[in-house]
Parts: C-alpha cells; sequence; structure tokens
C-alpha cells in the first residue's frame, strides 16, 4: 500500500477482461510501476480497493495467488456503479489499485489438514485462491474436497478450472445447481443439502465457505451437525468500505473492523461479534 | 402548561391503550432540558402520564406515521400536523383507520431552543387562522371561531420585490452555510422517498460534494418537491442547525399554488394535488 | 453584450412536435443559431426539474422546454401537466436568483419550422444580452 | 509569575497573524457564532458559549479534493492535494482541542491519512478557556476540563479584560508575540464546573446492554438525519466518490455519518443495519463502547452540541445515565 498517502491508488493497466458469468467478468490488472509490482505481495483472502476513475472505488478480493506471476486478478459481478464502469472499460485503460488489505485465510495453520472449500455463486471466488494454493502446495495438505453451486450453471464461477481441480491427487470437485439447463447432467440441489448428503468427516478437517447469506447460515447447520466446531469453520465476510484503512469507521460490526482484523473470520471469532451479522 | 388540554390528552390516551384500540400513543413529553417538549412513544398505559401539551410542542408528529405505517397509532395533533396527515391520506401513505388523530385546539407555539424559551410565538403561529384542525377523531380544548385574515405572505413579497442580483446573493450566502446534514428532509412528513434524489449515485444528481452549486441544487428541489404538498408547519426551518431560512422558500411556492391553482395543502384527505392534475382551460402564462 | 459570448442553450424537445418542428426547419432549410443542444423527450410532461436545474447547474445559460400545444398532445395530458409544472418552477427560478429569462416554456407543432427557428433566434439574443449565468 | 496579555493587545497580536496567514476564528454569521476564515480581528467573537459546528471542519473539511486524475495524451497521472498554506486555528475551547485528540487516533494511526496529517502540521491552535459553562456541557467527565490546556499549542485563560497566556508547545511558543506580553501575579479565576455525567465503567455497561430494546425505542422519535455527527468534534466518518467536470476526475472525501440510509448498504442493497434502531445503537456504541476499547478513552468530549441542536432532543447524557441504571439493575 502506498504508505506516503493510503488514498492514493497505484496506476495499473487493464490488460484483459474474461467472463466467467453473464454478470461476472474476471479483470487481469498489471501494476504499472515494475518495483510496486514487485513489493506488491499478497495472500489468498486478502483484498484490494479497484478505482474506476471517475466513478469511485470499491473492494474485490484478489482472486490470483501472487506467486503465479505478477498480474493480479479480480471476479467482478455488475451490480453498482463502480462495477458497472469496470465492466464498461477496454483493456489497456487505466485503473486505480489500493491494497493489499485485510487478513488472510491461515493457510500455514491448515497444513496436514483435510480441506473443504464450500463456495455459493460469486462467494466461489474469494474461495478459487485458497483452492490453486492448495494445489500448488498439494503434499502439505489432506484430502481436498470442493463444493461448489450456483443458480444456474452459466454462474457457476471459474469453470475452465474445474477440470484441473476434479483430476488434482487426493482431491474432489462436486458442482450443483438451484435450477439445471437443458446441458446441465449435474447436481440439482441447495449446497447446504450436498454438504449433508456427502457428510465429509469434521476429523481434522477445516471448512472453508463464502457465499450468500442465506447459503452460509445453511451450510454451518450442516456443518455443525457434522460435528465441526467452530473454530474449523472460516468465511470472509463482506461489507460496505471506503477506505480499507480502519479510518472511516464504516465496515465495523461491533468493535471489529472487516478491513484490518478481517476480512477472514473463524466462525468462533464471528460468534463473538457484539453485533449479529 | 395548558392543564386542561394535558388532562384530557392523557385520559384519553389511557383509554386508547388500555383497550388496545392503539399500539402506541404518539404525544409529546418534557425534554431533557425540563422547559422544552420532545416526542413521546406511549406503549404502556402507565407511559400516559408522561404526556403533556403545551406551547412548546413543536414536533410535527405525523413525521413518524409512515414509519409506523404497520401498526395502529394514536398521534396529538395540532391543527398544522393534521393537514400533513390529510396529504399522507391523500397520498396513500397511510390508512385512516390506522391512526387515532387526538385534535388539539391550537394556543399557539412559541420560539425556543434546547434550554430556552422566550414567549414570542412562532412565525407560523402568528399567521396561523386556524387555531381547530381541519381533522380528527377526538378534540381536546375548545373550538375558537376564525381570527381575521393577515397578509401571510409579507416577507415572501418583499424578497419577490428585490432586484435579481440581490436574490442571487442572499441565497448564494444563506446556501453557503449548508451542511448537507439533511435535518430539513428528515423532520418533513412530506419526505418519505425511500431512495432521495440527493443521494441517488446512478444518475448522480447531485453526490456527495458540499459545495455552493451542489447545495442550490438540494434546496431548490428539496422545496421543489413539496410544492402543493408542505403544509408550512416550519419544522424543517427549526431543525436547521445553520439556521437557513427554508420557509422562505416552502412558502412561495405555497402562496405561487395558492395564485396559480387556488389551492391550500391538507384541507382535505381526498384532495388532489395540484401537479397531478390540471384543468384543459386554465391559462397559466406558459407559451402563451 | 459581451464580446464573443456565445450562450449555450439545453432545449429538451419534445419528440411529437417540438423536435419534429425544429427537423422540419432544418429540411427546410431554415437556419436557426447553433447554441441550442438538442435533447429529444418522449413528451414535454417527461422534463423533470430535476433536469432544468441539472441543466444550469452544468453551465447552460438557457434552458427551453418545446412541446406540443395544449389539446394536441400526443399522449392527450402530458403537456397539461407540463403547464402547471412550469408555471409553478419558473416564478421559483427567478425568486432564487435564476432571471425568468432563462427558462422558457414554449408549444411548438410539427409545422411551426419557422416559428421554432425564431424562437432560438430571439432566445439566444435575448442570452447573448443577458450575459452568462455563471462567469466562466 | 504568569504571562498575560491585554484585549487590546490580543486583537492587535491578531491583527498581525491575519497579515502572515489564515486565521479561522469564531465570527458572527446570520446571528449564528461560526468558525471562519476572519479578515479582520475585531470581527472574531471572544465571548460565546460556543460554536454551532466544531472547528473539525478546519481539518477535516465537509468536502474535500483527495487528488485529481489528469489526463496527457491518454496518459494518466494522480496528483495529490497538498496543503500549502499555515494556519491559525483561534477560539477553540478546551473540549474542541481534545476532539482533534480524538479524530488524530484513528486518521494518524499508521499509515497515516496524509491529507488530515497536513492540515494538522500547518495549523497552529489557539484556544480559549471557558469562562462559563452551557447547560449542556459535560467535559469534566470525558476527560477534559474548561481550562484543560493539552492538545493545544497555546491557551487563553481570560481574567478581567485581559488573557493569561500558556503556550504548551514548541509551535506555540514560535507564535507567541513576546513585545505584547508581560509578566504577572494574577492567578486564572476558577473554572466554571460543567454538569457530571457518570462514565464510571460506562465501556463495560454498554456492553452487556446491546440487546436491550432500548435502542429501538429510543430510536422511535429519532429523525435520522447527519445533524449530530456534524456538530460533533469527534465524528470522523467520510464518503469517497469521483467528480467529473470539463476540469478533469477529482476524487471527492465528504463527511458521511452512520444514520445515513446508504452507510452500510451494500451494491445490490443487502444493509446488515437496516433499521432505526440498529443506526442509532451504532452511534453511541462507536463513541462509548467501540472507540475506547480501540484507542483507550471515549469518543465524545462532552461539548453539548448534539444535545442542544438535536431536533428531537436524543440527549447522549441521559442515554449514559439510562444505560448505567440498566446496568446496575441488570447485576442485581
Amino acid at each position: 500500500m502506498n504508505a506516503e498517502n493510503p488514498f492514493i491508488p497505484y496506476l495499473a493497466t487493464l490488460l484483459t477482461t474474461a467472463d466467467l458469468t453473464p454478470d461476472t467478468k474476471l479483470l487481469t490488472v498489471e501494476l504499472d510501476d515494475p518495483d510496486v509490482r514487485d513489493r506488491f505481495d499478497y495472500q489468498p483472502g486478502q483484498f484490494a480497493i479497484l478505482s474506476a476513475f471517475g466513478v469511485g472505488e470499491a473492494p474485490f478480493c484478489l482472486v490470483s495467488v501472487s506467486y503465479r506471476g505478477r498480474q493480479l486478478e479480480f471476479a467482478v459481478r455488475r451490480i453498482g456503479t463502480v462495477t458497472n464502469a469496470l465492466h464498461d472499460l477496454e483493456p489497456g485503460v487505466k485503473v486505480g489499485v489500493r491494497g493489499p488489505f485485510g487478513n488472510y485465510f491461515p493457510l500455514e495453520q491448515y497444513k496436514g489438514s483435510n480441506i473443504i472449500i464450500i463456495g455459493g455463486g460469486i462467494g466461489m471466488a474469494p474461495l478459487r485462491p485458497v483452492v490453486n494454493f492448495i494445489l500448488d502446495h498439494r503434499a502439505d495438505y489432506g484430502d481436498l474436497l470442493i463444493i461448489n453451486g450456483a443458480r444456474t450453471p452459466q454462474d457457476l464461477v471459474f469453470a475452465p478450472e474445474f477440470d484441473t481441480w476434479a483430476q488434482a491427487p487426493g482431491s474432489r470437485l462436486e458442482l450443483t445447481v438451484d435450477r439445471g439447463d437443458a446441458g446441465w447432467t449435474g447436481r440439482e440441489a441447495l449446497v447446504p443439502d450436498v454438504v449433508k448428503e456427502l457428510k465429509p468427516s469434521a476429523e481434522n478437517a477445516i471448512a472453508i465457505t463464502c457465499g450468500p447469506p442465506i447459503m452460509i447460515r445453511f451450510t454451518l447447520i450442516r456443518l455443525k451437525e457434522l460435528g465441526f466446531t467452530d473454530s474449523q469453520i472460516a468465511t470472509t465476510l463482506e461489507m460496505k468500505m471506503k477506505c480499507g484503512l480502519g479510518k472511516c469507521a464504516r465496515c465495523n460490526v461491533g468493535d471489529t473492523y472487516i478491513c484490518q482484523d478481517g476480512p477472514v473470520f473463524t466462525l468462533e471469532q464471528i460468534s463473538k461479534f457484539i453485533e449479529q451479522f | 402548561m395548558q392543564e386542561g388540554l394535558t388532562q384530557q390528552i392523557r385520559e384519553k390516551a389511557r383509554e386508547l391503550l388500555t383497550s388496545a384500540a392503539v399500539d402506541c400513543i404518539i404525544g409529546y413529553e418534557r425534554a431533557s432540558d425540563g422547559l422544552t417538549a420532545r416526542p413521546l412513544f406511549a406503549y404502556e398505559p402507565n407511559d400516559v402520564d408522561k404526556l403533556i401539551f403545551d406551547q412548546t410542542c413543536t414536533h410535527n408528529l405525523s413525521r413518524f406515521l409512515v414509519d409506523k405505517r404497520d401498526s395502529t397509532v394514536a398521534i396529538v395533533a395540532k391543527p398544522c400536523d393534521s393537514r400533513a396527515v390529510n396529504l399522507l391520506l391523500a397520498e396513500k401513505q397511510i390508512q385512516r383507520e390506522r391512526v387515532y388523530v387526538i385534535g388539539v385546539v391550537c394556543p399557539g407555539i412559541v420560539e425556543a431552543t434546547w434550554g430556552q424559551i422566550n414567549d414570542r410565538l412562532q412565525a407560523r403561529c402568528q399567521l396561523c387562522r386556524e387555531h381547530t384542525p381541519p381533522m380528527y377523531d377526538f378534540l381536546v380544548g375548545e373550538p375558537t371561531a376564525e381570527e381575521p385574515p393577515v397578509e401571510p405572505y409579507h416577507d415572501v413579497a418583499e424578497l419577490e420585490a428585490k432586484s435579481v442580483a440581490e436574490r442571487q446573493s442572499f441565497w448564494a450566502e444563506q446556501f453557503a452555510r449548508c451542511i448537507r446534514c439533511y435535518a430539513c428532509r428528515q423532520a418533513c412528513p412530506g419526505c418519505y422517498c425511500t431512495e432521495c434524489f440527493v443521494e441517488q449515485l446512478d444518475p448522480q444528481w447531485v453526490g456527495i460534494r458540499v459545495a455552493p452549486a451542489e447545495n442550490e441544487f438540494w434546496h431548490i428541489i428539496r422545496a421543489f418537491h413539496l410544492a402543493g404538498r408542505c403544509i408550512a408547519c416550519n419544522e424543517c426551518e427549526r431543525a436547521c442547525p445553520v439556521n437557513i431560512p427554508l420557509s422562505l422558500l416552502n412558502r412561495k411556492l405555497e402562496k405561487d399554488v395558492l395564485e396559480l391553482f387556488a389551492f391550500r395543502s391538507g384541507l382535505s384527505a381526498e384532495a388532489l394535488l395540484p401537479l397531478a392534475t390540471f384543468k384543459k382551460e386554465e391559462r397559466l402564462g406558459m407559451g402563451e | 453584450m459581451i464580446e464573443g459570448y456565445q450562450p449555450k442553450i439545453i432545449g429538451f424537445l419534445c419528440n411529437w412536435c417540438g423536435y419534429a418542428g425544429a427537423d422540419l426547419a432544418g429540411t427546410s432549410r431554415i437556419t436557426y443559431p447553433a447554441n441550442i443542444r438538442v435533447i429529444r423527450v418522449p413528451c414535454s410532461g417527461r422534463v423533470d426539474p430535476l433536469l432544468v436545474i441539472k441543466s444550469f447547474q452544468q453551465g447552460a445559460d438557457g434552458v427551453l422546454v418545446a412541446g406540443c400545444h395544449p389539446g394536441e398532445c400526443h399522449y392527450v395530458e402530458g403537456n397539461y401537466y407540463t403547464r402547471r409544472r412550469f408555471a409553478l418552477l419558473h416564478p421559483f427560478l427567478e425568486y432564487l436568483g435564476i432571471e425568468k429569462q432563462r427558462f422558457r416554456v414554449e408549444w411548438v407543432s410539427a409545422s411551426e419550422g419557422k416559428k421554432f427557428s425564431q424562437l432560438v433566434s430571439s432566445f439566444t439574443e435575448e442570452l447573448a444580452k443577458l450575459g452568462p449565468r455563471r462567469e466562466a | 509569575m504568569t504571562q498575560i496579555i491585554s484585549r487590546q493587545d490580543l486583537l492587535s497580536w491578531l491583527e498581525r497573524l491575519i497579515g502572515e496567514r489564515i486565521v479561522i476564528a469564531p465570527a458572527q454569521s446570520n446571528g449564528l457564532v461560526l468558525f471562519q476564515r476572519v479578515s479582520r480581528a475585531e470581527d472574531i467573537v471572544l465571548d460565546f458559549d460556543n460554536t454551532v459546528l466544531s472547528p473539525k471542519e478546519s481539518f477535516l473539511p465537509l468536502s474535500e479534493v483527495l487528488f485529481t486524475v489528469a489526463k496527457e495524451n491518454g496518459d494518466i497521472k494522480l496528483m495529490p492535494a497538498t496543503v500549502a498554506e499555515e494556519m491559525v486555528l483561534f477560539g477553540l475551547h478546551p473540549c474542541d482541542a481534545k476532539g482533534m485528540a480524538v479524530i488524530d487516533q484513528p486518521l494518524l494511526a499508521a499509515p497515516a491519512d496524509d491529507l488530515y496529517q497536513q492540515h494538522r502540521a500547518r495549523t497552529t491552535l489557539i484556544g480559549l478557556a471557558c469562562s462559563q459553562a452551557g447547560p449542556e456541557c459535560f467535559c469534566t467527565s470525558m476527560g477534559t476540563a474548561p481550562d484543560d490546556p493539552s492538545n493545544l499549542d497555546i491557551l487563553l485563560t481570560r481574567v478581567n479584560d485581559s488573557y493569561i497566556v500558556q503556550a504548551t508547545t514548541e509551535k506555540g511558543k514560535a507564535l507567541l508575540p513576546s513585545d505584547l506580553i508581560a509578566q504577572s501575579e494574577v492567578t486564572a479565576p476558577p473554572p466554571p464546573s460543567p454538569q457530571a455525567v457518570p462514565t464510571e465503567g460506562i465501556v463495560e455497561v454498554m456492553r452487556g446492554a446491546f440487546e436491550s430494546p432500548y435502542w429501538s425505542r429510543l430510536a422511535d422519535r429519532c429523525l435520522h438525519c447527519n445533524l449530530c455527527a456534524y456538530v460533533c468534534p469527534t465524528c470522523y466518518c467520510f464518503d469517497i466518490r469521483d467528480y467529473v467536470d470539463e476540469g478533469g476526475i477529482e476524487r471527492v472525501r465528504s463527511w458521511e455519518s452512520c444514520q445515513s440510509p446508504g452507510f452500510t448498504r451494500l451494491a445490490g442493497g443487502y444493509d446488515p443495519r437496516p433499521t432505526k434502531g440498529a443506526r442509532l445503537r451504532q452511534r453511541f456504541y462507536h463513541k462509548l463502547s467501540y472507540f475506547p476499547e480501540h484507542f483507550g478513552h471515549l469518543g465524545c468530549v462532552g461539548c453539548g452540541r448534539c444535545v442542544r441542536y438535536c431536533p428531537v432532543n436524543i440527549d447522549i447524557r441521559e442515554i449514559i445515565n439510562d444505560i448505567q441504571k440498566l446496568g446496575a439493575q441488570s447485576e442485581c
């Protein structure tokens, strides 16, 4: 982050945009200044604040992993004024990047555990770097189960990478949709029901989930039924943010600042929030 | 304190609450300075003894009716307040059977700030000719005869008479003080939009910048959105921390609506609002 | 008259009359000053006061709303509301220091190309005399 | 020995300062006392309870450009805003100075808010001790006092028709007009004693009262405007948006308050704090619970402006009393 003036973004160039789903694009961005590019190191779970100059800025999780190359990737869903502006940008245009912000998934601690990734819709985006990190350090982790659900087959994000995830050693990919379409042959069920059906063992396991609030609520119930304790469940929270620096007091839930103390929390931490989230 | 009014209000409130005819009474209670009044929401019969009515009860309690539209409430209403109830009924924002209006024959409200009262009547009360509410379910106090009319728009006429340059600098100076806290909007019973144009981002009519041009934009449209609807209770001006003369804006439109369309807001719940209707053959000076 | 000052006019022209009148002026080679920037609206009744104030705030020196003559509205009653709305807004802008000559509401039918051209010329002249609304 | 300056010399000192730099001081404006840039010393009001708005506007302006985006032949350059001119903020009471110290903590915490830091660095604070306490003041319960010189560069305390001068920082000493200051034996009059408020243990008691229906009942009469936050010397929430005009693109930061509808609403409409009660509760939990837990002291300085100007009399002192009673009831 630009330490002298944290509100001034680094200039970056939008390299490519690719459609992940009808309303979500994968933006690939490269920081212009070479030594900023080298210093810009981040972990899975951290986020950055993207500027669409002329409209404003908004926080997006970094869906790339920093050691795989200096380009930053963001999955941006068209939903507000800034995201609309970002979707309309042509490659080659300048954008602004502030960050990296927030904490990250403690993958170091998760070493040796079985990992269950449960993503819903655009919620799969912040979990993608976690999956790729685990696949790149496959021997450090136990079994990998990925449950990825969405409303319709086109809403499943990162479909091009499903094969590599499914064929990786000791890992299993289970897809589901609320409503299938003509070409869909897979499962048609809600994500929490898939968790109930597959019954992943809580023994030496960590569950990481992210998705719409309603999906999270029922997924947590299923995981509790399977014996997962609160400290074994981690998620990343989404909150309105303006500064990312713990200054504008906007993203606090209770006395916790999502942008600094989070966005990654275990359920144990969340249950201690004074304010229900 | 108007002892009689307070006693009658408390008795009616106790009756309404004990009979569960309403979920809560919206009235007035003594404020923390021990002098002025503030809104009170009485849910249980034993809250009733906090209810008061005197010449400091300035708030337009109909402002809270849209927030409480899902329950049945009673409100204490001065004549101007009850006209705001008529406005909300005419605009289908509340249901008549869910609002019990305790009308009060109004003695006039005095000018006061927190911790300080003086005995001069508020400007709106000096101009007020209807001391008996035009609508109510229960009337507190003796109805009084109409007093002779007085010129209600002398201050507006004074500003109209000034030159364009004088008016430009007058309003520029007033709007320069605005901090866009929107207390004027939030105090108004007529301002109940779920998303106000000033906070809209797509399109961004005004945006978040606080500057003379944006402030002017805000005040012109806020006042115009109340044209033919505002009942001049002046709570917007009273809530403004930097004393912007908002009633000069509201009452200019009120005067023009009266002249152009012979219409006064809030006199009936069935009234068609002036900008929502027309007369084919009327001549209004536009394009003639 | 300020040397070289060209007033900016924003014209909200209703598609069926105002805009058609402007078109007719064009096709019959009747010229009118280029000071006017035309914005086509379905009906003069569509012109929200927000659009008028936004035009002034963005630097317009004059705003024109041109609709069908009352009684000839393609949507039957659109311009009746326009008439009331702007009969109220017009004196209000004057009261706030936006001179009344800066905001004009005119009825121009699809066949009145000449009237439209004269309207824009007289409006431009009047605004040129008045000077810019805001010091540049 | 104390240093004093006569009222007349004070005015001529201020006149001198006006010649050198920007001087912001309490001045009359349409019957209100507001902090404004003054061009003549006699426009300055010296005897007043308190201004309508706090002086935070000089450091965290209502609206401010953070940086401008200039486009030169397809290339983009970001030009951060800078604060060049030296400034004197005159006439703030100790509660407002403490308000600066409160806002300093989040905004100057690393990585510091550069623009705010520049404002603070360029400004010298000349405070005015209070000669009387307003009915709504309660600063002594909030860790400051009517004659507290800390958080200021210079404190002036009125005695008869001259002022005792206490310069507490190098910045302050550098500005003192040694030619106009005399030594004297006179001592400061006893400071006024504002009303006390029971803030003992409030942070813990607040924690216990989070689920109480007290907050939604209190919010019934709240209008949900931004007034209390905008007059408050310790509220510092802001919003950031871009503005496009012929000059280019400006990123603007403006005041925002937790009571406004869009404060926590996410794009797409989800709002974790949708109800009036939850939003009003957030205001008091941030000042009396979260801020102290983060930074060690209460986020309120007892200036009483929100008490005086709230249109429906939401009185923070009354709330502290109510919550303490609530806390006491739940224990026994």
